[in-house]
């Protein structure tokens, strides 16, 4: 009690430790845990880091099915900043995934969202803060939807592929064939073995 | 009827900023009984952890099961599977983990000594802990990246490394923490009126301690010589100067000054292993998925922590079982409530430092 | 007027089940490093004499009504800042079975602070934030015109 | 005028013989109505008269008094034999001994045997203002499922007439014959129900009660034998000088056991077993009141002596104690007795300092507490008998339960403590009174004792008001239907304490300054200037007087006549939790381990009372 | 690497209060917790103890295949702080543990029982 | 004319008194603190809030005293005595814990149950210190103490201090900030209160402040140099206290008050009654 009293009256008189935050500048240290960058040209879309992340803050979408355009989405207010993608990516060291000191500003008002094209995937789709939660529900559905339908995608395609490498083979045998029919007149030797292959291989893929 | 006054405590009260809720029926301000529950943070984490996590990242969620040990969460586990794994870290890894294990320590036992100066109306005391307090964090700071969520364990070593500027920088936070908080141990010690608020409040008695195989300082200031740093090799303790701290008292004074010893103690032992830091990597690789069972001991700043791991050889666990600290002290607190004073009940609660967010996962 | 009003906003605290790290973090704004009652804040604890609601953590099942009768006790005008990744989607723990995937769908959220856990300096960004935004509040409720005794009701805030 | 005293000691007797006898509803009613104008009327001519006159009785009168006083005396034996209490037979034996030996040595004496002065026309106002209402609302009372209510009304009527001439008495072995029918009276009242618990309780005021009579009958031998003398008048010329103090020893001894002091205050209590109109009676106008009331008459004698000052000890710590154990007490009306204890030690506090002012302070509290008190138990019988509500814990939410109700108990209370109802103002003149004292050297413990008792009785009401108005809902209040006899009552007594209020300047100012006047022989120095009280050097002024009533008026109206509009409502914060939780109150049991201690320290200080302060060493 | 001594006592959940009461010295052993495993079939119950400073030991008291809706026994007549973990444990498995209280976890509209193997695989 | 301006003006007065009790508090702390007219942008804040009541009668309960803390204030400054006064401030007393019992919260009932407490604590004292300011200076009267010749402090020494420890339970300050006990009972009486409501039980706490600094005040007597450094002195000891101290328990607050406090007081006046004689 006397000693907490002479204390009090001896801060009383020296200066406060309380630092000026906002009005003075409060740097986060070296290799503080913020935010989480990416560079689209380095990526090689393995989706590790999509794997890892613990909240699932970093999501894939699908947007262009023909030619496997893959978007990366970053939602960075669902982020734990825990550095699992970073530590996972293959590319982090070239600078693909990279957790930068500086952190995001809260999101409140419209004017206040962040605009960074780099991390803002997400955020640049959004309009109102409001409802953002639910908006990345929905997305996370539909990045799963894409998944899915890219992966019907690539199936269908590559059983299409498949039946057109078979047509064209059977044409080609065919025209082989009567080649060699016409060269050799025998017609009968291979005709179901092709299209046996292709069923085979349209079951398999897209259990994968 | 009529004289009795129910009152309940929580689970939004501001003495604690956990949602637990006490219902006290009190007379005179007297407790005659009391209802807790302790069911408000459960959300399902021992689930989680077999089903939507791989084993390479449940620390995560782990870590998250309790922001105050958050680094003790992610260690059991990772010295479990670590084990699973049969991964054998070198002696720079178990030195880097015990500085953050310990640092740890420091800043939840100051915050929580300061917790309970709180609630006892000291507010002044609880700012001089929480100002001292900041050594502690800055340090965690710079060198896990976060002033609470670390996630500084990886499996087969930590993160990131200490380079010579941080090995400067803490010892000298940490020595001026070491006087700060001797300081701050003789307010407590010596200042009357918070001793007549909690010297003789909420004893638990030996017999108590040991009856309700009570864990952590509680145990420890009741007397039971009781903590899984010395009862259990996860890190090397002995070799950084560890030393059981123990009191006979068993009332909230003695948890606070228990806790008190403890950072001292955690100080001399970080001071100790920074200095004494064993070169080597900080990382071992490891290969493989986690097969068969162990059971984990760790201390965490409320006490032992438990974790039993059971792996089957796939990416996803089998069965990860928590045990806590504040899950061991709940049966006690509950007993120490009837016939105390309503004014002390806060100050009994928070020398448990419950942490619910543990107990219910 | 307003501008005056906004110098002191007092805070309530709700932890709706995260992980304390946040909380931790509240108390650590509240003491002599950061000081939060500079710009006016106290944490009242009471929600009938609080401007700001902080809420942390992801809403779990059995604090979801709490939740919302504590923002229901608060009088016009209000914000609601919440804090850390939990609040949003539920962070690290989305999708549990016993969490609501933080508290969007709960309490309309006026400003959100991103973090695992937020340092001290996002969260006094974040609550000046919700300072701004509680400054051109007013007294109006928007929400449930004409059936307010209903709901509450309805939400048992008019309990007894 | 002397026809006119006779007549207000007479009449009620007579009207209480004809409603026991005649058993008549309208009868009843009809007589007792009718008392409360004619005994208003009766006292204020007496008051108006020329004060002080003595009333000459026949010799033949003498007689009849001493055989009814045998008569009485054999009728308690009876008590004793049936009821088996050795007590109360020993007790009678002895005053029937000592009654012997006093008629035997009584020496002839041609002064009055009734003598009235202001303090007795007083009394006979009190009697008909607040003890008339009383008996007129007993008739409705006991309309509720009580048993006998034409004895019971009868007796209250002649109750008041016995009290009247209590009051009047100048002899004291006739003071010694009416102390003894008051106590035959409260046997009655309290045994009245016959139940186990009844007659109990009444046999424990039998025989406190008669302790005080052996002191009288003590006192009277010892005067008889020192002085010769044995009439209040007479004692009051004797020279004070030379005065040994054994006989006023025994006297305040009988005062201190009818006014109920710890540890004497069981009789009081149980008290309690009786239909309410009696504690209203008995706490209000009559019975505790002739505590006082004999300190008043023989404060010139005994002020300044040790006897006076051990007094003001016991006293003292009287309204400490009593104020404090109040606190524990869960029925409304063992708190109400509490308080009452409490204030009695107040008022034979004030009685014994002596000075005119602290004389005032006696008066005015009598006066004041009177009024409140009846008001208040009136209350209770009705909460008891229209709400069936008796204990603290049932009053909760008495706001919808009974609003009208409440804002009398609210009215009565605040009359009881707070700024600037007349108990306030006795309470505040004592501290004044005291304070100049200080400076004269007296006791500083007098001052503390005062500020003590004071502000724990100003808690117990703060309380009590408390748990009257907790717990009220969101909903509308509707006065609720009461029996018109009660309404008239309450109103009557509210009308009269704000009437008082508003005007207590002049009121202390003029009347109670001037009885203290004509008792003491000394200008009180208390006066009215305009509608300020001005007290010596200090002034409560009007300003004062009339924002306090406004602030009050408004806390105890406001529940039932403010409303805010368009303002959200909302439940209590509760945690966020929806529990249904009970909130009682804190009822301080922890203190009842003191009350033996309490006792212990009275009884010494009794014994004190009587050995030094009789100097019987 | 961490080495614990493993002690496994093998139980069954007849003799388990018995055992305990039998081997639990309270100067001597640390209860820690009671823990269930969902095998797939049947679950298993470890009762898990140490030795106060005692390096390394643990005690583990293990009752394999009990089914799911077998009555658990309650061990506060042994040691009374075990209510807390086997309370959970019963709102975990959806057991039938001898004296809980259920709920004191879950919500009423939570899924019942869910570390069940079979509450969370999806069938 | 100037105890008029002075009862008119004692909110904003006792408003400052409350933000310079901020700041040094903050500062005793080590912290910076809010800055000095937070507690007037607290008012103008909570004038703005959407009004909310539990029931009229307790609402009003809050206005009652607001209004009778300032009437008290008013006796205090323009009548002349001081005992009076001390009497006034009971009715607000009233008023508050009325109000604290007539709503269903066992804080709210807890607290006004607590309120007593200090009543019955503090009470005593005030009504002993203004006897004995009488005894010294021969007068209650306010005008005739601050003009007497005598220095009250000099001759009152130990009542003053007992009057420095009852200051903490007028001002609800730790150590006996046992009816407000913010980590216990969330502020107690006023618990229920909010917006324009809470902002007159938040005003009438300046008013308050008013009131016993003045008191304060009179220990100086006509030398109104010593009394203001006196109140001076008096804030940043209780401040300090304040800070330098856990909350006791309400018994331990009456045990203090009753066998410590009490006895001062009468021990003082009685060494003046015999120095007198
Ligand atoms: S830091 Fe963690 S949470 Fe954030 S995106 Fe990377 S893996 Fe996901
Ligand atoms: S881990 Fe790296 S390379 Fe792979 S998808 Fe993610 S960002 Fe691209
Ligand atoms: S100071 Fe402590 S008790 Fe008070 S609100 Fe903050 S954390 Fe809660
Ligand atoms: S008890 Fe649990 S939640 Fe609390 S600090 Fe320890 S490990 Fe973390
Ligand atoms: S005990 Fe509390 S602070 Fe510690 S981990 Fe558990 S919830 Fe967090
Ligand atoms: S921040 Fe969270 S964990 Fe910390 S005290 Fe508040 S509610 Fe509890
Ligand atoms: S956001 Fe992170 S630190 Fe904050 S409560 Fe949630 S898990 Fe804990
Ligand atoms: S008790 Fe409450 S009002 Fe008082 S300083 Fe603490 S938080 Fe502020």
């Amino acid at each position: 009690m006397v000693k907490m009293f002479i204390e009090s009256l001896k801060n009383l008189t020296t200066k406060p430790v309380t630092i000026g935050y906002p009005h003075t500048p409060s740097p986060s240290p070296k290799d503080y845990r913020g935010t989480i960058y990416y560079q689209e040209d380095l990526c090689i879309f393995c989706d590790l880091c999509e794997d890892v992340c613990p909240p699932g803050a970093i999501l894939f979408e699908v947007t262009n099915f023909e030619e496997n355009i893959r978007e990366y989405s970053y939602n960075p207010y669902l982020c734990i900043y825990c550095h699992a993608c970073v530590d996972v990516c293959p590319k982090a060291d070239e600078g693909c995934l990279v957790q930068a000191e500086t952190r995001l500003k809260p999101l409140g008002r419209e004017e206040t969202l962040p605009k960074d094209i780099k991390l803002g995937y997400f955020m640049d789709r959004v309009t109102t803060p409001k409802h953002l939660d639910s908006q990345w529900d929905e997305f996370e559905d539909r990045c799963e939807e894409s998944r899915e339908g890219h992966d019907e995608f690539k199936a269908e395609k590559k059983r299409k592929k498949k039946e057109e490498m078979a047509a064209k083979k059977k044409l080609e045998a065919e025209v082989k064939a009567k080649e060699d029919a016409a060269l050799e007149n025998d017609v009968s030797k291979s005709e179901n073995n092709p299209e046996e292959k292709v069923d085979e291989t349209a079951k398999d893929k897209p259990k994968e | 009827m009529g004289n009795k006054i129910t009152v309940t405590f929580g689970s939004q009260h501001i003495a604690i900023p956990e949602p637990v809720s006490f219902v006290f029926e009190t007379e005179n301000e007297m407790i005659t009984k009391v209802d807790v529950d302790v069911g408000y943070v459960h959300r399902g984490i021992e689930q989680a952890a077999v089903t939507k996590f791989k084993f390479n990242n449940v620390q995560f969620l782990l870590a998250r099961v309790c922001g105050f040990c958050s680094i003790t969460h992610a260690g059991a586990y990772i010295h479990g599977v670590e084990k699973l794994l049969g991964v054998e870290t070198n002696k720079r890894i178990d030195y880097l983990r015990l500085i953050v294990t310990e640092l740890d320590r420091m800043h939840s036992h100051l915050l929580a000594n300061g917790h309970v100066a709180e609630v006892c109306g000291y507010e002044n005391l609880f700012m001089q802990s929480v100002k001292y307090r900041e050594n502690a964090t800055e340090i965690l700071e710079a060198i896990t990246g976060n002033r609470v969520q670390y996630d500084y364990y990886q499996i087969g070593g930590v993160s990131r490394d200490l380079s010579a500027e941080h090995i400067e920088m803490i010892d000298v936070k940490l020595k001026e923490l070491r006087v700060n908080v001797l300081k701050l141990r003789d307010f407590f010690d010596t200042d009357y009126t918070f001793g007549l608020k909690t010297k003789g409040v909420g004893t638990v008695t030996y017999e108590m301690a040991k009856a309700y195989n009570t864990a952590g300082s509680i145990a420890r200031a009741s007397g039971l010589r009781m903590d899984a740093r010395n009862e259990f090799d996860f890190l090397p303790y002995e070799e950084v100067g560890y030393k059981l701290q123990t009191r006979t008292e068993g009332d909230v004074w003695a948890r606070c000054m228990v806790r008190f010893d403890e950072v001292i103690n955690s100080i001399d032992m970080c001071l100790y292993a920074v200095n004494n830091l064993p070169e080597g990597e900080i990382k071992v690789k490891s290969k493989g998925k986690p097969k068969g069972e162990t059971f984990i001991r760790v201390e965490a700043p409320r006490g032992e922590c438990f974790y039993y791991i059971k792996g089957n050889g796939t990416k996803i666990m089998e069965r990860v079982r928590i045990r806590v600290p504040t899950y061991a002290n709940i049966p006690v607190l509950r007993e120490l409530f009837v016939g105390s004073q309503y004014s002390d009940a806060q100050a009994i609660v928070l020398s448990f430092d419950p942490c619910l967010s543990c107990t219910a996962r | 007027m307003n501008d005056l009003r906004a110098k002191s906003p007092w805070i309530t605290h709700y932890n709706t089940g995260g992980c304390n790290g946040c909380d931790i973090e509240i108390l650590a704004a509240l003491g002599p490093k950061f000081d939060i009652e500079r710009f006016g804040m106290l944490n009242r604890g009471n929600p009938k004499q609080s401007d700001i609601l902080l809420v942390t953590g992801p809403v779990t099942l059995r604090c979801r009504d709490v939740l919302r009768r504590v923002w229901l006790e608060m009088p016009e005008p209000k914000v609601v800042v919440a804090m850390g990744s939990c609040t949003h989607g539920g962070g690290v723990f989305r999708h549990l079975y016993h969490t609501e995937n933080g508290i969007d769908g709960i309490v309309p959220v006026d400003v959100w602070i991103p973090g695992c856990t937020p340092r001290i300096e996002a969260i006094i960004d974040g609550l000046i934030e919700g300072v701004e935004i509680w400054k051109n509040k007013t007294k109006e409720k928007e929400y449930m015109v004409g059936h307010s005794e209903k709901l509450l009701e309805k939400i048992g805030v008019l309990n007894d | 005028m002397e026809a006119l005293i006779v007549l207000s000691i007479v009449l009620p007797l007579i009207l209480g013989a004809i409603i026991v006898f005649a058993k008549n509803d309208i009868l009843t009613s009809l007589l007792t109505w009718m008392m409360l104008p004619v005994m208003s009327i009766l006292a204020f001519m007496i008051y108006a008269a020329d004060l002080p006159i003595y009333v000459d009785t026949p010799h033949v009168l003498h007689w009849i008094i001493t055989l009814f006083d045998f008569g009485l005396l054999a009728y308690f034996l009876y008590l004793g034999a049936k009821r088996k209490s050795m007590l109360v037979s020993v007790l009678s034996l002895v005053q029937f001994i000592l009654l012997v030996t006093v008629i035997w040595v009584l020496p002839e004496s041609s002064t009055a045997n009734i003598y009235v002065d202001k303090l007795t026309a007083m009394m006979y106002l009190l009697v008909a203002i607040v003890g008339v209402p009383i008996a007129i609302y007993s008739i409705k009372y006991m309309d509720f499922d009580e048993k006998d209510k034409h004895l019971f009304v009868g007796l209250v009527v002649a109750f008041l007439g016995v009290m009247n001439f209590a009051v009047s008495a100048n002899n004291i072995e006739w003071f010694f014959a009416v102390f003894e029918t008051t106590t035959l009276f409260s046997v009655i009242f309290i045994g009245f129900r016959g139940d186990k618990e009844a007659v109990d309780n009444s046999t424990l005021a039998l025989w406190m009660n008669q302790i005080g009579g052996v002191a009288i009958l003590l006192a009277l031998l010892i005067m008889i034998k020192d002085f010769g003398v044995y009439h209040f008048t007479d004692l009051l010329i004797i020279d004070k000088e030379t005065m040994s103090m054994a006989a006023f020893g025994f006297l305040s001894l009988a005062a201190l056991i009818k006014g109920a002091q710890l540890p004497f205050h069981k009789w009081l209590l149980g008290a309690m077993v009786a239909p309410t109109p009696v504690s209203a009676i008995l706490h209000s106008a009559t019975m505790v009141k002739i505590a006082p009331f004999l300190l008043l008459r023989i404060s010139p004698i005994i002020e300044g002596t040790l006897l006076a000052k051990l007094l003001i000890l016991t006293t003292g710590f009287v309204f400490v104690a009593a104020a404090i154990f109040a606190l524990t007490q869960d029925n409304l009306k063992r708190i109400l007795a509490y308080s009452t204890i409490s204030l009695l030690g107040l008022m034979m506090l004030a009685a014994s300092v002596g000075t005119p002012t602290a004389v005032a302070v006696s008066i005015m509290l009598i006066i004041f507490h009177g009024f409140a008190k009846g008001f208040l138990f009136i209350e209770a019988g009705v909460l008891e008998k229209v709400f069936k509500i008796k204990y603290l814990q049932e009053m909760n939410m008495l706001l919808e339960k009974a609003p009208l109700t409440l804002l009398f108990i609210f009215f009565a209370f605040l009359n009881m403590t707070f700024i600037p109802f007349g108990v306030f103002v006795g309470k505040w003149l004592m501290i004044e009174e005291a304070s100049g004292l200080l400076s004269q050297g007296s006791s500083v413990l007098l001052i503390a004792l005062v500020a003590i008792g004071g502000v724990f009785l100003s808690v117990l009401y703060m309380k009590v008001l408390g748990v009257t108005i907790k717990h009220h809902r969101f909903t509308d209040i509707q006065v609720q239907k009461q029996p018109k006899t009660f309404l008239f009552v309450a109103i009557w007594f509210y009308l009269w304490l704000l009437a008082l209020t508003i005007f207590i300047a002049p009121f202390a100012g003029d009347f109670v300054a001037q009885i203290s006047n004509s008792l003491t022989g000394e200008t009180t120095p208390i006066h009215a200037d305009g509608l300020s009280l001005v007290v010596g050097e200090s002034t409560l002024y009007f300003w004062q007087i009339l924002g306090a009533l406004l602030l009050l008026a408004f806390i105890h109206i406001a529940p039932l006549k403010f409303k805010f509009k368009n303002v959200d409502q909302m439940h209590p914060y509760n945690c966020g939790e929806v529990y249904t939780r009970q909130a009682g109150t804190y009822d301080f049991l922890f203190l009842k381990k003191y009350e033996g201690i309490a006792n212990m320290i009275a009884i010494t200080l009794f014994m004190l009372v009587v050995v030094l302060g009789g100097q019987l060493l | 690497m961490i080495n614990p001594e493993l002690i496994m006592h093998e139980v069954t959940l007849e003799n388990i209060k018995q055992t305990l009461l039998d081997w639990y010295d309270v100067d001597t052993h640390h209860y820690i917790t009671v823990n269930a495993i969902d095998n797939g079939e049947n679950l298993t119950f470890d009762w898990i103890f140490s030795e106060y400073e005692v390096k390394n030991v643990i005690h583990v008291f293990r009752a394999e295949n009990i089914a799911y809706k077998s009555n658990i026994p309650s061990m506060m007549d042994v040691y009374p702080g075990a209510w807390v973990s086997e309370w959970d444990l019963a709102d975990m498995f959806n057991l039938n543990m001898e004296n809980a209280h259920r709920g004191m976890f879950l919500e009423p509209e939570a899924p019942t029982g869910p570390l069940l193997k079979e509450s969370y695989s999806g069938k | 004319m100037m105890g008029l301006l002075l009862t008119l003006f004692s909110p904003i007065i006792g408003g400052f008194i409350y933000g310079v009790e901020r700041v040094v508090k903050a500062r005793m702390q080590s912290r910076q603190g809010p800055p000095v007219l937070q507690p007037f942008y607290d008012f103008v804040k909570l004038m703005q809030k959407r009004p909310m009541m539990v029931h009229s009668f307790h609402a009003s309960m809050g206005i009652m005293y607001f209004i009778s803390t300032w009437f008290a204030m008013a006796v205090l400054m323009m009548g002349n005595d001081l005992l009076i006064a001390i009497f006034f401030h009971v009715i607000s007393v009233l008023a508050l814990t009325i109000g604290a019992f007539s709503v269903r919260s066992s804080y709210s009932i807890m607290g006004a149950m607590r309120e007593l407490m200090h009543v019955v604590s503090y009470e005593p004292v005030v009504i002993l210190l203004a006897v004995s300011l009488y005894l010294v200076t021969g007068s209650f009267d306010i005008a005739k103490i601050l003009t007497s010749d005598i220095t009250p402090i000099f001759s009152l020494p130990l009542v003053f201090i007992s009057f420095l420890g009852v200051m903490p339970m007028l001002l609800h300050k730790s150590p006996f900030d046992i009816a407000e006990a913010h980590q216990e009972i969330v502020g107690g009486p006023d618990i229920e209160y909010s917006g324009p409501f809470y902002e007159a039980v938040y005003t009438a706490r300046w008013i308050e402040y008013v009131y016993v600094y003045f008191i304060v005040f009179l220990f100086g007597g006509s030398n109104y140099f010593l009394g203001t450094f006196l109140v001076v002195f008096s804030f940043i000891f209780i401040n300090a206290v304040d800070n330098s101290t856990a909350r006791l328990d309400y018994k331990k607050m009456l045990k203090f008050a009753w066998f410590i406090l009490i006895p001062l007081s009468m021990l003082n006046i009685f060494f003046v009654v015999v120095g007198a004689n």
